[in-house]
């Protein structure tokens, strides 16, 4: 099996950065999923998705805007009426999706290679986003699981938080290093590392 | 009344100042016009100037619904160029600029132009060529321009960052030495000033809230300070078109108002000489000559009246200007504020008799208005008075929309906010 | 021991020494001065020169609204110019300069321009300067000469162009409640809001929270006010809900409860930590707002106000009760108010000596003159200043017997000998923020001075904000506007108890003493009484004119201290009250703000950079990187000593010889799915796509709604409900979102999505004669022989372990394929066709050539399709399906679109075998003294090596019906000029036998 | 200023892009009558008060909203999906508290 190229190669340095005054307080990493996608419902059909998605991944959406899930292996949030994001450490997701959402309840569309995604955790993780994003992170505004839709001027991203202090990032393939080389500045402040 | 000089000045400087007088009346409205023009800005202003001096009609009256000038003429960052690409927006605003060469003589009053010239920046080869085409375009019609290069461009702005590293590097640029600033305000005042000299009646603090018709046709207006009739209305309203041509009944219009905001620095010594403008995104800047830069960026982008800006256009301006002067961040933004722009569909404005008989429209001017008003006022004028365009403003009809003769310098359509 | 610095009190820290510089000269203070505190009490009195006259200036105040004390504070060649000295915490090795003064402070030659006085008065300019009628500075050619003198002689203080090395930041915070202001109605507000759970944030524009508690001698509940409030920030701190900021000015109230604020979080020391901004942009969207902004005190207008060492009176108290610095010996006080009473007081206390207090007032209250006879004060009740004494620094004062009512002087003048004169002309409050959110202030006839207006937006306002000057005025309404902005109605409770100064909050209506000399109402300006009165001569009476005519309110301290007086003025002048003149409505920002800390995060780093997934191996094989819009694409793989030219004639040659290879990964991709795509297509597409074949491909035309060209691309059919459409690398982001508009707004009906997969799929677009052969050595799983993969077909297979996706079409007229991979495996799929193309001479190429090719076979690009062209003037009109509605097919006809003298696409050949510009127009006649004429310009041009000739793609008036003709072209840009000849645009292998193979 | 997306919740104003007067109506695609096209492409309504609108969430999740908003305070007194059938009951913002 052929690796995929990580985008964020030259510019992804393991070890510890920054300012240590305080510790380290972010910790950044790319998580390489093996499957992207993007599950589109047909307007009405969203029920039957997200017990689809159930079906396949196992994994129950709560309802609501912006609901999701995370078990560590997989991950599921809306992000948009009707669309979903799923998520896989496994390869071949699409085509586990393909044979079950049918044309008349949506759309499955593989971004495996599309989108990559980064992971803020520690504790200044909602202090170095808010650097970035025009959202509230405080937790009851953004609980854990949920997922929201998002920019940074040109950089789109969806975020989902899988934990108290843990925000999975998804950004376009072509601005990840743009985007990570900002994330890693912007942490200095606090000390990060990367791993 | 005195002539402005220098000799006037030392005069009543010896008594004084005491014997200076008000720049314009301020009479009350008379119950009839030959022609009244409704908006007291730059644009109404030379109308009513050049109705009387090149056409002999001074029964005209000035409508202002506040205070003289409060509109854009006095909100603009105060460029005046005509560096177009399309021929018919090129000759238009070509004959603004000679205009502006001999405008304080005219005026008898001093409206500051300076002819600092006006560089446009080019980032990469194909965003050259596309100067090239609008310099050459220029050239053709007889109109200043000249290509730079990197290293002319850094002597004439130092501050500039032309480094290859820079996240857009400066090709070169186009420039047409004519351009320059004036003194906005001074604009209004002098128009102001040089139509009460020839007898037209400024009216301020005079809101436009109907008109007044037999059967079509347009017989004058109501105002909060009564009713006047008028043989001829002509509008000049810039950002409040929409607004007044709905109190003639017409609700729509190829126009949106847009809020444009603009912004000025703490006075500095000199840093920047010309105007620039910066060709990756929509950045414009100049510097006043008491030492503020003056600058601003793109529209807001929604419709608005309020003359209130929002704040993301503020960081994008601010950003922009950093990428080309790296050493302004711990300058000061001291003032910001908002005009109301009147964008049309294809980024070109509107001079024309009608859309009703007995009404003339001037409007459209979306942010290049300051620049036209010479040549707005002096064709507006001619259209009202000859009750046909001038050559010059043949094109700007409000049909050419629904025609497919647009006049679209920039390409993009009926999105009014892209222009 | 510093000559003005008091034995004890203030809060700095006296056993902190501080060294710094102001002018060259060291000096020492205390941590915890302001270089104004720490100047004053060295004993310096010159701080800077006024804008006009430069006239020697003192400081006036001691916080924001500084219209005087500007200096540039140095770190390096990087400069910070127009700083209030009474901002600036000085820390060691701070540098600081004056400004606007030549040579020195102390002797400044512009100075001069006092004597010009009566002629450099309000409107000076627009009145001389207009020059000889003929000459060579006709027109407005000696305007510019004399401007050339003016600017140098305007401006204050000197930017640097050294780009400054630190880092600014934004953040963008949500909260419940914003307090804005931390003295005891915001200490209050923050307090009684976090009681109830509510998200604070509590701003404070000063190093310090507690506001006027911080100096004004008031005992609250028993103890110092100061001690106090240090209390009550340390209860706040204890609260996990609350975010306090210190030295953060709120600077703009946007709509929808967005307030902008600027955290100035490293100016105070002498390096910032690693990683740490030294401004911090807060974007604060809050669901309500306290303002417990205070108030500024009013300046006096009398001849000779302006002197150094004359001082706002709360300023004086300030410096003694929170520096320990006395601003004089021998201090006078001019007041028309009470507040000044406890000023002397305080002044008394830190040992100076109040030679009088002088009062426009004749009845005074037993309260005040108790006040003053403690401060062991002569009351000269019924007086006013009429003249100050000194130079650099106040000797004395003259005073008059002053009839409030008719503004009368009479009697002799009296001289007073002092060295400081402390004025208080009323106090306004600071509604800067509630006027920006969206509503007009109101005058109070009572106070003096313009009221906050009702909210427009939500918020509550609190203490001297509302106009209520007392500290237990204060603490009420803090602690009522907290809970109101929380939603909530607290019990009643014992609110803490004040002892402070009596004083009645209403002033006299007293603003300006009418007598001989200067009389200053914008400082910083030079603004004088007689100057408004000359703008109300002429006519410039609406507050606007007013201001623009004189430029009141115009300086840096944006007439926090001089608009009211000057509004007073006019509206005298008018025999008006106040409120008919109006006053201006304020802007954002409060107090100037760092164009740094706005740009913020974006600072050195303008825009992202887009990549492609193969973008590292282009920079390790030579590439040149073209940066186009946010994307980085080679534009040649140049040679030892190449020229561009050279290499990209080098690289089509040898595409069309052989093979080239070219990163297309920019193209935008959408993914169109669903029932209805193909519809979907149909209707935004000129030509038909139902049609097409599963596992095909076809070129494609859109037109925008006004019938003009809008973007090109070619769409894959990949399954029956499954499209891949391509566009041009620029209109990517602009075709997604027309897409979208339609199928959201105006044909929600179909069943389509549409997903950008621009960055899913890596893409090589391979071609010339030997292509077929080189894929065919690599490709795995499937032929691609001309049965299998026929012009226009996909395929699906293999390169290196690696599946792809491959369809042949071309932009090049070569055999040509583009080969689809996940962008994951771009890299490795571009590396093995490399591999594979070494036997057959494959070369990579760039941009140029690519642009060379297509302009060779006559393709269009942006170039062409500039939002002006149609499908016809592009010839493009075969696409134009007559089968069916789309885009733009109802408008696409109007009499304006279907002209025949339009612009249209033609090929051009220099005939002189010279290279063509890009930019260059074509004219029938050459007249290269005066060119004129223009009949067209070029879109692109290239040498071609297929034809060995210089030829170029225009747009051409009637262009179709020149063919044949010839022309020249007219560049006087760059001085070319030379014959063409007109011909199609289709150059090389117009039948296309080539790329059909 | 904010919007509320149905979907999002409060958004910035940046995350937005406008698409102008929400009163315009496209003539059926077959339709030859010139001035409806015209009207429907190039005028527009341009009230000083409220006005009916389009925006789309294009930094969000990239829904198109019919907005009314006061051009004169731009206050926003509705939003919602521009195409009707997407149940904002269903898709209100989760928040739990």
């Amino acid at each position: 099996m052929v690796e995929r190229q990580s985008p964020l190669e030259p510019e992804f340095h393991p070890g510890s950065h920054g300012n240590f005054e305080h510790g380290v307080e972010i910790i950044l990493s790319e998580t390489r999923p093996g499957s992207i996608l993007q599950l589109a419902a047909w307007p009405g059909e969203e029920k039957r998705l997200m017990s689809s998605i159930y079906k396949v991944a196992g994994l129950a959406l709560p309802d609501g805007a912006g609901g999701g899930v995370a078990d560590g292996v997989k991950a599921a949030f809306g992000f948009a009426p009707g669309k979903f994001t799923v998520v896989d450490e496994a390869e071949g997701l699409a085509s586990a999706f393909a044979g079950v959402i049918t044309p008349n309840i949506g759309t499955v569309t593989d971004l495996s290679h599309g989108r990559t995604a980064i992971r803020i955790a520690g504790p200044k993780a909602e202090w170095v986003l808010a650097k970035f994003f025009a959202i509230d992170f405080a937790l009851p505004a953004f609980p854990v699981g949920a997922g929201r839709s998002t920019t940074h001027h040109d950089v789109f991203a969806q975020i989902q938080r899988t934990g108290a202090d843990q925000f999975d990032i998804y950004v376009f393939r072509s601005f990840a290093r743009s985007f990570w080389k900002a994330l890693c500045h912007a942490s200095e402040e606090v000390g990060y590392e990367v791993q | 009344m005195a002539e402005y000089s220098a000799l006037s000045l030392l005069k009543n400087a010896f008594t004084g100042n005491k014997d200076w007088k008000p720049a314009w009346r301020k009479p009350d409205p008379k119950a009839s016009y030959d022609v009244i023009v409704i908006g007291g800005g730059g644009h109404g202003l030379s109308t009513a100037y050049y109705l009387a001096k090149e056409h002999g009609i001074t029964n005209v009256a000035v409508l202002e619904k506040g205070w003289l000038g409060s509109g854009n003429v006095g909100r603009n960052t105060t460029a005046v160029r005509s560096n177009y690409l399309l021929p018919s927006n090129t000759r238009f605003y070509e004959h603004s600029m000679k205009m502006w060469e001999n405008l304080s003589h005219d005026l008898n009053y001093n409206v500051m132009f300076s002819q600092r010239g006006c560089l446009n920046l080019a980032h990469t080869p194909a965003q050259f060529d596309d100067y090239a085409r609008r310099g050459n375009a220029m050239r053709h019609l007889g109109v200043d321009a000249e290509l730079m290069t990197v290293a002319e461009i850094k002597r004439l702005v130092p501050a500039l960052d032309v480094s290859g590293s820079a996240r857009f590097p400066i090709l070169g640029g186009l420039m047409q030495p004519r351009a320059g600033s004036a003194r906005h305000d001074a604009v209004a005042w002098g128009y102001a000033r040089g139509a009460d000299r020839r007898g037209v009646d400024i009216i301020e603090n005079c809101e436009v809230t109907g008109f007044l018709r037999n059967g079509d046709r347009i017989t004058g207006v109501s105002t909060t300070r009564g009713e006047i009739r008028a043989k001829k209305v002509a509008l000049a309203v810039a950002g409040s078109t929409g607004r007044v041509m709905q109190l003639a009944g017409i609700d729509k219009m190829p126009i949106e108002s847009h809020v444009l905001q603009a912004f000025v620095t703490e006075s500095l010594k000199p840093i920047i000489d010309t105007i620039l403008t910066f060709g990756m995104g929509h950045f414009y800047i100049s510097q006043s000559d008491k030492g503020g830069l003056v600058y601003g960026g793109d529209l807001d982008g929604y419709n608005s009246y309020a003359q209130r800006g929002s704040l993301p256009i503020v960081d994008e301006v601010m950003s922009e200007m950093l990428a080309l002067f790296p050493g302004l961040a711990r300058v000061r933004m001291l003032r910001s504020w908002g005009g109301v722009c009147d964008m049309t569909m294809d980024g070109s404005p509107i001079i024309t008799t009608g859309p009703l008989p007995g009404m003339y429209l001037n409007c459209g001017w979306c942010y290049g208005g300051f620049k036209a008003t010479p040549a707005s006022g002096w064709c507006f004028a001619w259209t009202i008075a000859k009750d046909e365009p001038h050559d010059f403003n043949a094109p700007f009809t409000l049909d050419r929309f629904y025609r497919g003769l647009v006049i679209d310098d920039k390409g993009q359509g009926a999105t009014p906010r892209l222009h | 021991m510093s000559p003005r610095r008091t034995e004890t009190g203030g809060r700095i820290d006296r056993l902190r020494t501080i060294r710094f510089t102001f002018d060259g000269t060291p000096y020492t203070g205390y941590a915890g001065d302001t270089l104004a505190s720490a100047l004053l009490a060295n004993g310096v009195t010159l701080f800077g020169r006024s804008f006009k006259y430069h006239r020697p200036r003192g400081v006036l105040t001691a916080g924001v609204e500084e219209p005087n004390a500007l200096v540039t504070v140095l770190r390096g060649e990087v400069r910070e110019p127009n700083i209030a000295a009474t901002m600036v915490e000085i820390y060691d090795g701070l540098v600081a300069v004056s400004q606007n003064r030549f040579p020195s402070l102390a002797w400044d030659v512009n100075a001069i321009n006092q004597l010009g006085g009566k002629i450099l008065s309000a409107g000076f300019y627009y009145k001389t300067f207009m020059g000889p009628v003929i000459g060579p500075l006709k027109g407005t050619r000696f305007w510019m000469f004399c401007e050339h003198f003016i600017r140098r002689a305007a401006g204050l203080g000197r930017a640097g162009t050294a780009a400054d090395p630190e880092r600014y930041e934004r953040m963008n915070a949500f909260c419940d409640v914003l307090v804005v202001g931390s003295g005891p109605a915001g200490l209050m507000a923050a307090k009684a809001a976090a009681d109830q759970g509510q998200r604070v944030i509590l701003c404070e524009l000063e190093p310090h929270f507690g506001g006027s508690a911080n100096w004004s001698g008031e005992t609250i509940d028993g103890t110092p006010a100061a001690d106090w409030a240090a209390r009550a920030v340390g209860q706040l701190e204890g609260h996990d809900n609350v975010r306090l900021l210190p030295r953060t000015t709120v600077w703009g109230y946007y709509d929808g409860n967005t307030l902008a604020a600027l955290e100035r979080v490293t100016d105070h020391k002498e390096a910032p930590a690693r990683g740490e901004p030294r401004h911090r942009y807060w974007a604060i969207r809050t669901k309500s707002v306290v303002l417990a902004t205070g108030s500024f005190e009013r300046p006096l207008v009398f001849p000779g106000n302006d002197r150094p060492c004359v001082m706002l009176a709360h300023a004086a108290e300030r410096y003694a009760n929170e520096y320990g610095v006395l601003p004089g010996d021998r201090i006078a006080l001019f007041t028309n108010n009470d507040s000044a009473y406890r000023s002397a007081l305080a002044l008394k206390k830190a040992g100076a000596a109040i030679v009088a207090i002088i009062d426009v007032r004749q009845d005074l209250s037993s309260e005040m003159r108790k006040l003053a006879t403690d401060a062991e004060a002569e009351i000269l009740s019924a007086h006013a200043v009429v003249a100050t004494e000194g130079g650099k620094a106040l000797t004395g004062l003259k005073v008059q017997r002053f009839d409030m009512v008719s503004g009368a002087l009479t009697g002799d003048a009296r001289s007073i000998h002092a060295d400081c004169l402390l004025m208080s002309g009323g106090w306004s409050p600071t509604i800067h923020l509630a006027s920006q959110a969206g509503a007009r202030a109101e005058w109070d006839a009572a106070r003096q001075a313009f009221l906050p207006p009702k909210p427009t937006q939500k918020w509550v306002g609190a203490g001297a904000f509302t106009g209520s000057f007392s500290t237990a005025e204060a603490i009420a309404e803090g602690r009522a506007a907290g809970l109101s902005a929380a939603g909530a109605t607290g019990a009643p409770t014992i609110l803490p108890v004040v002892e402070a100064a009596p004083g009645d909050p209403d002033p006299a209506p007293v603003f300006e003493i009418k007598a001989k000399g200067k009389s200053f109402v914008d400082f910083q300006h030079d603004v004088t009484a007689e100057d408004v009165r000359l703008a109300h001569r002429e006519g410039f009476v609406s507050v606007e004119h007013l201001k623009r005519y004189t430029t009141l309110g115009m300086a840096t301290d944006q007439g926090k201290s001089s608009n009211v007086p000057g509004l007073a003025i006019m509206a005298e002048a008018l025999g008006k009250p106040i409120p008919e003149v109006g006053t201006t409505r304020f802007r954002p920002p409060y107090s100037a703000v760092s164009i740094g800390s706005l740009a913020a995060e974006r600072f050195g780093d303008l825009k992202p950079e887009r990549l492609t997934p193969m973008h590292d191996w282009h920079l390790a094989n030579g590439a040149t990187m073209y940066s186009a819009g946010l994307w980085y694409r080679p534009m040649i793989y140049g040679l030892a000593g190449e020229t561009i030219e050279q290499a990209y004639v080098r690289e089509a040659k040898a595409t069309r010889d052989s093979a080239g290879i070219v990163d297309v990964s920019t193209l935008g991709k959408i993914a169109v799915q669903g029932p209805d795509a193909a519809e979907l297509l149909d209707r935004v597409y000129t030509n038909m796509f139902s049609t097409l074949a599963v596992g095909k491909a076809r070129y494609g035309l859109m037109l925008r709604e006004d019938g003009l060209a809008f973007d090109d691309g070619t769409t894959w059919r990949l399954g029956e409900q499954d499209f891949l459409m391509t566009t041009t690398t620029a209109n990517a982001g602009k075709v997604m979102q027309h897409l979208e508009y339609f199928l959201d707004v105006i044909w929600p009906e179909l069943k389509v999505t549409v997903t950008s997969v621009t960055d899913e799929w890596a893409g090589a677009a391979i071609g010339g004669p030997k292509a077929r052969a080189i894929l065919a050595a690599c490709v795995k799983g499937t032929a691609v022989d001309n049965a299998t993969l026929p012009f226009m077909g996909i395929v699906h297979g293999k390169i290196a372990d690696v599946p792809v996706m491959i369809c042949r079409l071309s932009f090049s007229g070569e055999m040509a394929f583009e080969v689809y991979s996940g962008a994951g495996y771009g890299a490795h799929v571009w590396e093995a066709l490399i591999e594979a193309g070494k036997p057959f001479g494959l070369v990579t190429y760039g941009l140029e050539a690519l642009g060379t090719m297509r302009i060779e076979k006559g393709h269009v690009t942006g170039a062409e399709i500039d939002g002006r062209t149609t499908a016809r003037d592009l010839h493009l009109d075969w696409m134009l399906s007559k089968k069916k509605t789309f885009i733009g097919s109802a408008m696409m006809d109007r009499e304006g679109l279907i002209a025949p003298d339009r612009l249209q696409l033609v090929g051009l050949v220099s005939l002189d075998n010279r290279p063509l510009n890009g930019g260059a127009h074509i004219v029938e006649e050459l007249d290269e003294a005066n060119p004129h004429g223009s009949i067209g310009h070029i879109t692109a041009c290239c040498y071609s090596p297929a034809l060995g000739k210089h030829i170029a793609l225009a747009l051409v008036s009637g262009g179709k019906a020149r063919h044949g003709t010839r022309a020249f072209v007219s560049d006087p840009l760059r001085n070319r000029f030379g014959p063409i000849e007109i011909v199609s645009n289709h150059f090389y292998d117009p039948d296309g036998s080539r790329m059909h193979g | 200023m904010l919007i509320t997306c149905p979907y999002c919740g409060p958004r910035d104003v940046i995350e937005f892009t406008y698409q102008g007067d929400g009163n315009r109506q496209r003539p059926q695609p077959s339709s030859q009558d010139l001035d409806a096209w015209n009207a429907y492409v190039y005028d527009r309504l341009n009230p000083a008060g409220d006005h009916n609108e389009i925006w789309q969430h294009s930094g969000g999740c990239r829904a198109h909203l019919r907005v009314v908003r006061n051009t004169l305070t731009h206050e926003i007194s509705s939003s919602g999906f521009a195409r009707g059938d997407h149940k904002a009951a269903r898709h209100r913002l989760e928040t739990k508290s």
